[in-house]
């Protein structure tokens, strides 16, 4: 057991995969000899040759299109898209090739690629550097979404999508590579080695994908939440009192509907947290979900505290964030009735 | 203001949009084609460096003359039985998209696409590479499939998404896949292919495998960016993989000048990215064989990746939604100067003294009845026009490795 | 007056405009020449000249890219992507550049561009000519999102969507495009002069963007809808007894919430009907937004009736699109509780 | 099986991954550089074929020799007023990086990119075109903005998001968007601007209008799709527009041979299309005035698009988040043979004897000064380190043209 950031735990389920399964390599922009710009892959290529960890032409379209040909050969390739917000290139290979080549060959052939790429505002990185795509995949049949909240689950997790056999998109919340972040962005940072958290097994272990965590137990309310959104609902339970069961969901899809019904019959009341842009966003599924299932458990209309419908802007990151204020006025109004 | 001054009076800009010669009415033009003599065009070393290679991109490798002898440096020199059996494929080929092409007239399916007038091109790949090597083929190379032996009614299964079909039902017809015979599951979404063969010829060399890969790409495809991506892995990467354009001056109604082939050739598009380019009479067993050989052993011997262009001519409609009279004279396709490949090989072989009009015809009516035994037993599976398709359970499956509760719950609100 | 098909008034609505603004331009795939793959720019280039509909290589991005710039000069640029399975290249410059450029210029640098594209199942064309993605553009702020279900609505819609300043992704129900659809594919197909909604002024009006119609009065319970589904939709209402109000939205991005909220808030019970695959598709925002708006009006959950979270299979066309027995299974659940 | 059968005993392949000649710890080599004489390259008239002058690809356009006298046909013969007017321009370009730098070290701001050693690309194209032709530029083309004249001051607001920012505090720091100046808002998404400078050129021919484009892109930025969209756009549509690659050897950490540089050079990518391909000297101010003179000409003509490689070397950091010791010798840029492009201009206008190290002193100062004067008019306008930022208002507005119903009620919910 060691004391990783989630940079650190990242990096060590990527040494595990690398050691264990000679299938598996990495590969991305600026992710080989130096390592990624948020140092994810450091030392890998040192370590394993400059064949199983090297740098990528700055072409998301042409990394996806080899992840998917290396797929149908056999290899469990782990691709790094610098930035969610340039995964665009990519898109139509994830979409139309990665996501239904297993359905279209009836089984012949896979896509057993991870993407790893890091999302989310936070750290002033303007309209593209801060972007939440997640909801761009979820409606894609044939992915699964993954979002961490923890070193611990972070490295689990990644394993668990370098294991799986179908594609995995994998957002890291670059905001809490470091440390988790509670939205007070005036109040200094607390790494992770403060938190149990960021006790990380050296070896290789698995979180499993399609289940859900409590990341805080309640009864008053149910957040559901994923990535950075999870810190910044758990401070909001805490700062208003409001006992809030905050539902860490760790996999989008395949969603663990099960965690998330039992916790809003308990409840009856449940508000949804992401920064993506509201409109369209995951939380309208989960909306859409929680109202099918729930309906009759319901107390109050399910809230949902996002980003805006806006481009990210440079200067208004906390403006745009949905920081602690605006999650727990969320939770305020679900009490409300 | 600052320095840079305005400097006026320049004659107006005008937009250029590039037109076909010869439109429905008008007389096919093919005056402009320079065709280079067969046996002209220079056979480097493999190893030679692409630079010295350059004017291959520009010039056409032939090795068939007019009078069907085979000429020059590329001569493959391909025995008198290779040639036969590969001429019968050709004719299955054929023979082929006829019978689906009618098929789908008879609404047994809902499409089909024929390959005619380009059959020497994966005929004659399927001959040069090894069986095992991998196949990401557009939709144009059932040839591939053919001259390696899969079966044609498999073929005809997936055509007719009956309960035979080896993917389901959950592809338009023609979309095959076949990871025993070495051919990837063609996609609807165009382009896609030519990078991911890229990836499997990355990976090959990764594995420190022995096989290589080929893709294809029709000349209106290499616009998109996926073309682009494949050259320039494949010349970062040096993967083993050969990446052939299929010119055949057509996209669905869009004449090669629209995807640029009039401000240079498909070939020269490789010479930016360092590839080896080489522009092949597609039309020409052997120049095709003997290109395509040639990749293969450079891409064996770590050198890397070639690009081909095989310059041939679509001589049918697109696809049976498509009615090639509307955007170009009728008799245009009779007009093109290459002719048809499998006349071609056939008099090549009368030539040889190794074929003759009897052996033809022979040849010609065995293809049909290969076909139509196989299509007697593809139709008693089931066609689509009949509804006869696969269990509508398995709709559900496929589409994650284990079936996710959510795709569970809509399979049984369909009650299956 | 004249009696026409969608297709015809598609291209009426190009035609008025070419007419009218020498901004305007149209090209695609086989648009030029040719005059589109499903005729919608038939006879435009003979009329206008090659300049003004012109034929454009096989490359989504390029053909995005090069509207974008156009649109910067001043143009108004109407592009047509052949199928909108194949927006997917041109995917990045829809989304990080039309979608944002009048708010990252601060309104210097606009995009008038409209996209148009066919799309929906009901054809048999496979999983390359049947999808339904309009939820990947309804999430992204800038964009407009733009769906006809007749033709009199495709042409003052198309023409709106020209006249309008910022990027319009119009979607064209193809499989409408000569005569509703009742979703029953066994019956014949009535071809479009047969209704009144045929009856196109040959001249310039306009349809504003952003207004629902009430496709059908009804009082039991409220269908939202858009396209072909309009149609099945009513058909579903007719066949069932069930006195259902259909709601054509339109416009999806903005969409008219006051009519939705005030038919839902009428009938109490809601219906969301879409071709797309159920996970964060449309039906996910929509059935979002009415519990947000209309939670103390609604008697029972809100449903969806859509596509199945799988590829569009080829053979199981009937069993993947949403007909009407679908639609009337959703109805009668709506109205059990 | 039928026919193709299977060739055994291969050496198994192996992938390679191209590698930088050195790496921290070794020392710089550039002995593999082949660096053409000054006046060497010949210069084509602009109605020849690209084919005739292909060569230029491979060859380095250069005017000034190592004595800094200008030689050749390439010459642009500029008098000398205008070059010292141009080296002005240079030294203003660095003292605004280096005030810009330090801004953002001090706080006042998120982000820098400075374009030290690239300045001459920038400002001599800015002088080789009209001041109407239109800009889309990557975000080390501040030189352009400096050389037309746009107020540093408004730069700076830019660069502080404070509440003068022209574009309201919604950009990265240094993406600037001014039409009034032809400089087309920078994208954080790479390579995006290249395919849309067509696009605009295109709409310029189609209104019969006299502006042509130009567009910039990195070498490492050329694989992305959008690089072969704008070659491929360009060709066909014959568009006005200048399509200049910007190789300064590195893109963040990787060195050109990842965008498969090593290969050939990226000016050779034009050659496909049919585009006159440059690869011009990007130190050397006069060459690269003299190239983009010659490709303005060429489009002004209606001869179409050109494509330029700027031969040139990134002398620091990709941005103020970076740090090059980590990837590369830290002496590498000082080794690098094609020098300092303000050093050059310096020389040759002392060769000519129109210049000499007071001068060159004074201006330098005089360059500090205006950058330290626009400094504190724009720092007393706010900077975001201290927080001060445009009105949050303003946070929902220009989304659309008219702010929608969601927006509005989401404006509300800020209470604002
Ligand atoms: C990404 C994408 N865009 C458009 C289409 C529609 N489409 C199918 S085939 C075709 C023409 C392709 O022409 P070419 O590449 O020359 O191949 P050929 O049909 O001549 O073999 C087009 C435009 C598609 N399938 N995929
Ligand atoms: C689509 C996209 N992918 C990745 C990035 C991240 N990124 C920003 S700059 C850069 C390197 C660009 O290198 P180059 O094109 O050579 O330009 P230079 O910085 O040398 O001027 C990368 C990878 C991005 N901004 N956009
Ligand atoms: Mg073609
Ligand atoms: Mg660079």
């Amino acid at each position: 057991m060691a004391t990783m950031t989630m940079i650190q735990a990242l990096n060590s389920a990527l040494d595990v995969m690398l050691a264990r399964d000679e299938n598996v390599l990495t590969f991305g922009e600026d992710a080989g000899y130096f390592g990624g710009v948020f140092r994810v892959t450091d030392g890998l290529q040192k370590k394993y040759g400059p064949t199983r960890c090297f740098d990528s032409p700055i072409s998301e379209g042409g990394i996806m299109a080899t992840a998917v040909g290396m797929g149908a050969y056999g290899l469990r390739p782990v691709v790094e898209i610098q930035f969610a917000d340039y995964i665009y290139p990519g898109y139509d290979q994830i979409v139309s090739e990665a996501a239904k080549i297993r359905y279209r060959s009836a089984g012949e052939f896979t896509a057993p690629i991870t993407v790893r790429t890091p999302y989310g505002g936070g750290i002033f990185g303007g309209q593209t550097h801060s972007q939440s795509p997640e909801s761009l995949f979820t409606h894609i049949a044939g992915l699964k979404t993954v979002i961490p909240s923890t070193p611990y689950d972070a490295k689990g997790l990644l394993i668990s999508a370098i294991e799986d056999d179908d594609p995995v998109i994998f957002f890291e919340p670059k905001r809490i590579y470091n440390g988790p972040f509670s939205g007070h962005h005036d109040q200094p940072v607390q790494p992770w080695s403060k938190f149990a958290e960021a006790d990380v097994p050296e070896g290789h272990y698995t979180v499993p994908l399609g289940k859900a965590a409590i990341a805080r137990e309640g009864n008053d309310v149910t957040v559901l939440a994923y990535g950075t959104m999870v810190h910044v609902s758990k401070a909001a339970a805490e700062e208003s009192g409001i006992d809030a069961e905050v539902i860490d969901l760790r996999t989008l899809v395949p969603l663990d509907i099960e965690t998330i019904v039992a916790s809003v019959e308990k409840t009856g009341r449940c508000v949804i947290v992401h920064e993506a842009p509201r409109t369209s966003g995951f939380g309208a599924e989960l909306a859409a979900l929680v109202q099918e299932h729930c309906f009759f458990h319901l107390e109050a209309p399910i809230g949902r505290v996002t980003g805006w419908d806006t481009p990210y802007p440079h200067a208004f990151e906390w403006h745009y964030f949905p920081g602690p204020a605006r999650v727990i006025e969320g939770l305020r109004k679900a009490m409300e009735r | 203001m600052s320095s840079p001054e305005l400097k006026k009076n320049r004659p107006s800009l005008s937009l250029r949009i590039p037109q076909p010669k010869s439109r429905p009415g008008d007389t096919p033009d093919f005056s402009n084609l320079i065709i280079p003599d067969a046996g002209a065009a220079p056979r480097p070393d493999i190893a030679a460096h692409p630079r010295e290679m350059m004017n291959l991109a520009w010039s056409l490798i032939r090795v068939l003359d007019s009078k069907g002898r085979a000429v020059g440096p590329w001569d493959p020199r391909l025995n008198p039985e290779t040639l036969r059996r590969a001429l019968n494929h050709m004719l299955l080929v054929r023979a082929f998209d006829d019978r689906m092409y009618r098929a789908q007239r008879q609404g047994k399916t809902s499409f089909y696409m024929k390959c005619t007038g380009e059959e020497a091109i994966a005929v004659a790949q399927a001959y040069a590479l090894d069986r095992n090597d991998m196949c990401f083929p557009s939709y144009r190379q059932q040839g591939l499939l053919i001259a390696r032996g899969y079966p044609l009614v498999d073929m005809m299964n997936q055509i007719y998404s009956n309960a035979q079909d080896p993917v389901k039902g959950r592809q338009l017809p023609i979309m095959y896949s076949t990871k025993e015979y070495g051919f990837f599951s063609i996609s609807g979404n165009l382009g896609t292919q030519f990078p991911q063969a890229v990836g499997w010829a990355m990976a090959s060399a990764y594995k420190g495998d022995d096989r290589i890969a080929a893709g294809w790409i029709g000349d209106g495809t290499t616009a998109e960016g996926d073309f682009h991506y494949a050259c320039n892995f494949a010349s970062v990467y040096r993967a083993p993989v050969i990446l052939n354009v299929v010119n055949n001056q057509w996209a669905i109604s869009s004449f090669q000048g629209i995807a640029g082939g009039e401000e240079s050739t498909f070939a020269a598009r490789g010479i930016g990215y360092g590839l080896p380019s080489l522009r092949v009479d597609g039309n020409d067993f052997l120049a095709v064989y003997a290109a395509t050989a040639w990749a293969a052993e450079r891409a064996r011997a770590n050198l890397g990746a070639t690009l081909i262009e095989l310059y041939s001519y679509r001589a049918e409609g697109h696809s049976t939604s498509d009615d090639p009279a509307r955007y170009r004279p009728a008799d245009e396709p009779r007009c093109w100067p290459l002719g048809d490949p499998i006349e071609r090989m056939k008099q090549h072989l009368m030539a040889l003294g190794e074929w003759d009009e009897a052996r033809h015809e022979a040849a010609q009516k065995e293809a049909v009845e290969q076909v139509r035994a196989a299509n007697a037993e593809a139709t008693a599976n089931g066609t689509l026009g009949e509804g006869k398709i696969p269990s509508v359970k398995t709709m559900f499956e496929d589409v994650y490795k284990d079936v996710p509760w959510h795709l569970r719950r809509q399979r049984q609100q369909m009650g299956v």
